[in-house]
């Protein structure tokens, strides 16, 4: 499944691009699954892998809280620090 | 009469004075307006700029859906929310968010509320620039913050 | 730093955006304006306009003490508070609250705290004036004006 | 004892008048005795007055708001209904 995903602020400065497209592998079925995925993919997804704590996700635009929401046939990812708006 | 909150996310600076009479213009069923700007401080000096990053699309769907659900909640008649994106000098308009309603409370509640959750909802986020050229890093998020989303919890 | 609130009774309308100018040209300490404008209803197009009178004097006076308290209690950096007496149309400004901070909360209190002081503490008395040439009478003072009050008891 | 009294909104409308220079008779000492002493000024002061309780008074431009409070060596009496400012 091909898939753009969407880094925003430190997370694309850390990446070194604001997105990409991938393809997913087979057994990436849920958020929490993407972020195991990151952290085989070198020392820069790690790195910001260990603060997925706070990291924030939506999935085609739309917030999601529970890191074990399905990616479904979802178009676009984007992942994020906490926002600071306002 | 249900009418849809103006929402606009842009790099330029926005006219408070314009923007209110559009909102208030031949209509006198309105008895009270609110606005909040917030703006860019300078930290004592140390800053030179704030860069603020948005997300487009989602940023606009997610302050409209707050704003809805403001007018909806406290019965507003209009309301206006302007996010600027870009660098953002010290003194200079970073957000601005306007309520109106036939009476006072409305007006201050909606805005007030629209604000709290912009802050932590809305996706932008902020980087300094300091005046010694120094990246100052990305803002953090607050605590106080997401603190302040409890008040309108019922 | 201890800043004076502005205040001013008068018959002339306002420039929400000048006077905005005014309490912050020049400073990069302040991050949070809110103002707020009471306009002039038209009761469902039965009212032609509103007479306020004042006590002059004691009017600014009493203002002024609220304003103080409110710069005091919230930490404001400037509050501005505008007053119009004489007849005003329906759409047409009553009253404009200016309060500046360096965060958000304290903006929205304190313009909220002199609102709701002005609106029972202030010696203003409005008259209403109808369509049909008839003499509205003076409006009743509003119970939830008062009970307003209590929410700033700490 | 020569003392000006200033009526606003609907008082103004009914005693006919803005403000008037008094001699308040000496057993006036307090806002009570003034209201007490308006009542026998005519029955446009007498209907005024059936108001009592709800009639604000501010005595030198400072709001008073125990009738006992007593009128001393003020200036200027302000007697007024409840305030709809803002």
């Amino acid at each position: 499944m091909t898939i753009k995903l969407v880094y925003f602020a430190w997370l694309r400065e850390r990446f070194g691009m604001g997105e990409e497209q991938v393809d997913l592998p087979e057994s990436v079925k849920s958020i929490s699954d993407l972020f195991d995925w990151f952290e085989t993919r070198g020392e820069e997804f790690e790195a910001v892998m260990e603060h997925r704590k706070i990291i924030q996700v939506a999935i085609d635009q739309e917030h999601v809280q529970d890191s074990g929401t399905l990616i479904g046939d979802a178009k676009e990812i984007a992942i994020f620090p906490p926002m600071t708006g306002g | 009469m249900s009418i849809k909150p103006d929402i606009r996310i842009q790099a330029e600076d926005f006219d408070i004075k314009a923007e209110i009479e559009k909102l208030t213009q031949g209509r006198t069923d309105i008895g009270a307006v609110v606005t909040f700007s917030g703006l860019c401080r300078g930290e004592g000096d140390t800053l030179s700029a704030l860069e603020l990053e948005h997300y487009p699309g989602m940023a606009e769907a997610e302050i409209t859906r707050i704003a809805e659900q403001a007018m909806k909640r406290f019965g507003l008649l209009g309301m206006t929310a302007i996010h600027r994106y870009g660098k953002i000098k010290p003194s200079e308009n970073i957000v601005l968010v306007i309520a109106t309603s036939p009476h006072r409370q409305a007006s201050f509640d909606g805005a007030n509320f629209l604000m709290d959750f912009l802050k932590t909802r809305a996706p932008f986020w902020k980087k300094n620039h300091l005046v010694d050229g120094d990246d100052g890093g990305w803002v953090d998020a607050k605590d106080a913050d997401d603190n302040a989303l409890g008040k309108w919890e019922k």
